[in-house]
């Protein structure tokens, strides 16, 4: 095997840019401007805005009767500065969600663009209809899915506060990348609450076509949240459960 | 007690040391984020003639916060060592760091140890930067695990070989990639997508096998949370380095899931485990650590300390478990902490010369992400600006693309033009390996002979079946299979 | 002939070659107060592919714009160098640059000629800092005048001792306060407040009585406008170096009050005349020259072409007068050509590659004013990315702060710490002088003895009377009266 | 002599901060954060605007009946970006100084903030008795003196095109340094017109208290203004007279 079909074998596993070649210790400059080029397109993801009216999201909306409220974020510049904001719910906001989704359900599902709202673009669609589907089919109680704009993580603490689920799950886009703009992380919390810290919450990161697939995300955030609902916490404590272990659907059943 | 300073007819009062402290620090989103920066130029300045009339004896006796971190800075204090440079004021502290000598007495007594973090901040604050490059450049700690690093004329490069789903056959092809361009002799250190034990140990075995069969001499690490490293090895893993992010609070450890017993008992695991595996350490450095300004205040666990210091803190932290390598990530989290280009660059500069002041072999991630106002070219600055300052080690991302972390870092091209570009090498033991594999000559890299990617490709096949032994009698190719769960 | 690329499906047209290399350039306020930028990251980007994509000689083919400065530039064209490169692409020539054994054959077969100012631009702006800094690190140049500058190991200084109203003792005493930080190789430089044939000669003639009593291996220079240097000489008074002020296009250089015919009589006058000083030079180099982006822009004189490129062709009207050195002042001008400390970095970075690429002795004067978004920090980390770069020469500036010219520079301390840092030195004859006087021992600067001070006072009294002979009978002291129109 | 000796000679003859000694090859704390101080005091002053109404300005504003008018540049920071703007006067302003100033005067002076107002409010109130004193007994015309904001010394062109007269002197802030925000040039050219350059101009640079002092600057310029009116020329071909050629006032009279 030459470096040629090392490089080919690369292509098949990785996205990473690996046997690129150089120029003495430089990128060829084909290589250098496609860096460039995609750091363009990043950027240009940070300051997308999510639309649910138009675009990709459009019918899912339409199915699931989803609407977007603010976090207490004015805009995306203001977003990008002001981490504390994207994290609080704006007042209009907790009004819309207290009024409009039923309280204490076993899960509920939260949207927010996060730093991609193209992962959002680019994952829901096919994601949220599998995994509403099989928290259906464990037979949980589901609340009325929603939108945050200029979410952050930290959301999850007043979506349990106000709503009281059992289980949150937060679809949020990742910070893009230069291989991608699309990836998506599920952040997991048991009984969310005022206070919670990321040491409370667990996560399944990297969502997108050179990722994680839909059905293999879905069937893990399930496998989560059985883990959950079996110890009654999340967070550091609790591990991504092995596929072949004790907490796999499989061997476990639909209940817990 | 109040701190003033009048800078031309002004008066400007600081309630605390908190406050003088944090107003001295050079523009910072995060402080600003934190609502305790300057308000103006001329208060900023104001602070720094505060400070620099502050003796060092004043910092150790007000501690910032009553917390377990403090706590352990104030157990771990060479008092006795302390005594020659506590009567000194911050700004006299600074003249004495960069007066000729300095590096030879910090060696020669040990001085680190009694320099506490806060100290080493406050004078990082009222320093240039190009005080903190020269004030960094020759004080230098060396560290051993499975080689040395921080020699004289050393650049080490940790390769960061990640994967969107944890494939080890993808994390391997990266490493064996960083390893033509001379990179990975600080460590092969992956961060895992998924926090699971089997994906974790999955990765420690594969990338023990690729140092078994090529008979590398470097170090692994799998970045996954210590909790999460420690049931691998409790699992049979072989784990050389753990891993942990500390931060410079008790509260901001405690939002990473962490204590200062669980790094201690860690440590202890770890140290046991390399017993078991004699003859493959050339030291007991089983540490590796994680900082980078913000992320206490990030887990809004600051208590109104500036970023600086907090990051000061957080080397504390890392210092009192003898580490191998400490490593700032100084652009990793967002334009709310480091708002351009030009902190960045700040940022990075002082990260290094407090990691270094204070004793420990401190490396930097330059970095940023697609949110910030900064692009590769502030990549390209701060690494040439940290080469200069002798840094321990820098990263060898994929042409800085991190495909699944999401963040731009300085690549393998870039460690071996900078090395090549200053005359600088990789650790002595990784130097000979790679001359006798013909890929560096005269400190060069070579265009190597295929017969060399057969041999490299020959190890990875054989990492592989080591990483996931099922593999080898299964008819699943170990990348079909979802990585992180595996 | 209209240019395209498409990025990520995105197609960009631009209508000619200077709206490609204008839109091809990182970001710089100057450009955008042109209005000839790139509206986004992302047309920027297909701008660079575009440009990556055209051949060298369609470049030389095409003319920017018609006027006396395009001539002289094609005057001077090595044609026949130019077949070994003609038929690249200035992607392809980017590749050829950073290829190992280019600066070989760079400095063998002379190709610096064989590249115009255009094509230098034009490389610049699809590199990368690193590229910028690798590329011209082995790119030297030696030029010879008083002393010999460029030579491998060497970083020269340029004193530049102003004082605000020429005052001659003033300027004598920060040229020597120089000295001890071992500054002044590269030449002392005063640019005069005034302009005053008289003001000029004294100026000339108290530097010329410093360097005869102290025996300097160095060049002297007064920046007075060249008419005025060339009326002092007329008048009597010693030339080492002639200066002018330099621009990329006929027209700004005839707002500068000048013309490429009178630059050339210029070099003609001060050769003959020191043919008339015969024993006292060391080569045939009697030039200095200075540009800097932006000024073309500011005399409203740039053709719609970018800073960058018309940079470079001011380089290009420097490289025909056989310079001793060239030096772009980089960050002098303000926020409406370069905004802030990203930008003063990047341009300088490009002066000074695109300079060392056409063959000139490029040096950098690594600056900023008041009224923009920098500081002394930005200062430090330009001067040691340059440093790295391998820059033949920086200034040195008493504590940065020029007192007339009300900007800030690199001072004496910068230099000499710069020096110890990267282990460079002083011109070879500079460093004998320095290394007999005490002033300097294995490279570091010594603690100068009372002896020492004696000597260098006595030399400047010395000096004091050359400048102003009646000043030996008349009552008045020198500094009493006003220096410029004395 | 020592190097003690040497730094209060020093001390004596130049501004410059020299003999400050050195740690290492850093400087000394105290000078470092004087350097640090001083940077922080000339920002200030790019930023500060001319008041003629209060201040020191006020008395001579009165005395002379000065007034303000604006170059084409909205405010500070638009004037820091947009030099274009600061070499032309806004429309009303055109239409003022029309109205109010005497045309094809001899002599016209004009007083800009240039970078500094801070220079403007040190130096004018000394030198501008002095200079139109002068310029009486030379027994020139004298137009109506008035002030712009945002002020570059291109806007001397348009001066000429509008009031027609024959010398126009320019008394503006240069940029701030470290040692002092109080320098101040006076620009000066015969019949400035549209379309010429700075090298249809002389200058007078540096006029503060360690510069050139008031009653030397005004002979200065009352000196170039007469080579001027001897040559029927501004600029490049004019150097500054030698005070003992035949240009100065002693040998050639007041006329011309
Ligand atoms: C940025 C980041 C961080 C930053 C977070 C600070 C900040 N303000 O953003 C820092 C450096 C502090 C960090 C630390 C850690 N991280 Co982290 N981090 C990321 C990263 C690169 C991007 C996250 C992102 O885009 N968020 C989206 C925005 C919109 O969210 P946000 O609200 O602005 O920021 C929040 C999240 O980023 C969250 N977060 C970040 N990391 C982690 C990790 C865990 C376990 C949790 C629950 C939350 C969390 O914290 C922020 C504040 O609430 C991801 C990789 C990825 N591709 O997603 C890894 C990632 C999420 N982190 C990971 C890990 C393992 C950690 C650590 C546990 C490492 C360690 N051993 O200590 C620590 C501790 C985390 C904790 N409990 O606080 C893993 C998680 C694996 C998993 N499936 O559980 C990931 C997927 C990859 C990795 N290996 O680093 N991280
Ligand atoms: C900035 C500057 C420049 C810049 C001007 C570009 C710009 N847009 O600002 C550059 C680098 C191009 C420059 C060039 C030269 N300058 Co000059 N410059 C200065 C400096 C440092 C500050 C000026 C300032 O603050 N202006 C105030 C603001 C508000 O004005 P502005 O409208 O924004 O800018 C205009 C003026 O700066 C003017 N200007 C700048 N220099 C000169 C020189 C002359 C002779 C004239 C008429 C106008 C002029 O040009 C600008 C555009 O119109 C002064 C020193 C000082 N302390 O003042 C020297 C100074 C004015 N320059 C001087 C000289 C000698 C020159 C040169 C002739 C040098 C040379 N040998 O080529 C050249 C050519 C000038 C020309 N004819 O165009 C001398 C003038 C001596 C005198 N009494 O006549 C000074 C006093 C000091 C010095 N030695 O450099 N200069």
């Amino acid at each position: 095997m030459d470096v040629t079909q090392l490089a080919r074998r690369v292509r098949a596993v990785t996205p990473a840019r690996i046997f690129v070649g150089r120029i003495g210790t430089s990128y060829g400059t084909a290589q250098l401007l496609a860096l460039r080029a995609d750091h363009a397109a990043a950027r240009d993801a940070v300051t997308a805005n999510l639309t649910l009216t138009s675009g990709p999201l459009a019918p899912l909306a339409e199915r699931y009767g989803l609407f977007a409220v603010d976090s207490a974020a004015d805009d995306r510049t203001q977003y990008l500065r002001r981490p504390d904001r994207g994290r609080r719910l704006s007042s209009i906001a907790r009004d819309t969600i207290t009024a409009r989704c039923p309280h204490d359900t076993d899960l509920q599902v939260v949207i927010g663009d996060g730093l991609s709202a193209a992962a959002i673009e680019a994952q829901v669609p096919g994601l949220l209809p599998l995994l509403l589907d099989a928290a259906d089919q464990a037979g949980w109680s589901i609340g009325q899915t929603f939108a945050v704009n200029h979410c952050r993580v930290g959301i999850m603490n007043d979506v349990g506060e106000i709503l009281h689920p059992k289980a949150v799950v937060l679809l949020i886009g990742e910070r893009p990348g230069l291989a991608t703009a699309q990836s998506m992380s599920a952040y997991l919390a048991w009984r969310p609450r005022a206070h919670h810290t990321d040491a409370d919450r667990n996560l399944l990161s990297n969502i997108h076509p050179r990722g994680i697939a839909h059905p293999d995300a879905v069937s893990r955030i399930i496998a989560l949240i059985r883990a959950m609902r079996a110890t009654g916490a999340s967070g550091i404590t609790l591990k991504e459960p092995d596929r072949r272990g004790p907490l796999d659907s499989d061997s476990v059943g639909t209940a817990p | 007690m109040a701190y003033r300073a009048t800078v031309r007819g002004e008066r400007f009062v600081f309630a605390d040391l908190r406050e003088v402290m944090a107003k001295a620090n050079e523009e910072k989103s995060g402080d600003q984020l934190a609502e305790i920066a300057a308000g103006s130029a001329r208060e900023r300045v104001a602070a720094k003639l505060a400070l620099a009339d502050v003796p060092l004896s004043e910092i150790v006796a007000n501690p910032l916060v009553d917390d377990a971190v403090t706590d352990l800075i104030l157990a771990s204090h060479d008092t006795v060592g302390f005594q020659a440079i506590a009567a000194c004021t911050i700004g006299e502290f600074r003249e004495m760091i960069l007066a000729p000598g300095f590096p030879e007495t910090w060696a020669a007594g040990g001085l680190a140890r009694a320099v506490t973090p806060e100290i080493a901040a406050a004078v990082a604050k009222i320093m240039s930067d190009r005080d903190l490059i020269t004030g960094a450049k020759p004080l230098r700690t060396a560290t051993r695990c499975r080689n040395t690093m921080g020699g004289p004329g050393v650049l080490g490069v940790r390769t960061q070989p990640n994967h969107p789903t944890d494939d080890v056959e993808g994390i391997l092809l990266s490493a064996v990639d960083g390893l033509l361009y001379g990179c990975g002799d600080a460590m092969i250190g992956v961060n895992p997508a998924a926090e699971s034990v089997t994906g974790t140990a999955a990765i420690l075995r594969g990338l023990a096998g690729l140092i078994d069969h090529l008979h590398l001499p470097t170090q692994t690490c799998v970045l996954a949370h210590l909790t999460t490293q420690l049931a691998a090895l409790d699992a049979g893993a072989p784990v050389d380095l753990l891993f942990q992010s500390v931060a410079g609070t008790e509260e901001a450890n405690r939002s990473f899931g962490i204590s200062l017993d669980l790094l201690a008992e860690g440590r202890e695991a770890v140290l046991a485990h390399h017993r078991t595996r004699a003859g493959q350490f050339v030291g007991e450095q089983v540490m590796y650590f994680e900082t980078g300004q913000g992320s206490a205040l990030s887990a809004d666990a600051h208590h109104s300390i500036d970023q600086l210091t907090v990051e000061a803190r957080a080397h504390g932290v890392a210092r009192a478990y003898d580490p191998f390598l400490v490593n700032s990530v100084v652009g990793f989290i967002g334009p709310e902490y480091l708002a351009d280009a030009r902190q960045i660059i700040r940022a990075g500069l002082e990260d290094h010369f407090v990691g270094k002041l204070l004793g420990l072999p401190m490396g930097i991630d330059v970095c940023y992400t697609n949110h910030v106002e900064a692009d590769q070219n502030t990549n390209d600055d701060l690494f040439i600006l940290l080469a200069a300052a002798g840094c321990t080690f820098v990263m060898g991302v994929p042409a800085s693309d991190d495909v699944m972390l999401g963040y731009q870092s300085t690549s393998y091209h870039d460690a071996a033009g900078i090395r090549e570009l200053f005359g600088l090498s990789p650790a002595p033991e990784f130097t000979t390996w790679l001359t006798e594999k013909g890929l560096l000559r005269d400190g060069r890299l070579t265009d190597p002979a295929g017969q060399l990617a057969a041999t490299l490709a020959g190890g990875l096949d054989a990492a592989l079946l080591q990483a996931t032994p099922s593999a080898a009698i299964g008819t699943h190719h170990p990348r079909r299979q979802p990585g992180g769960a595996m």
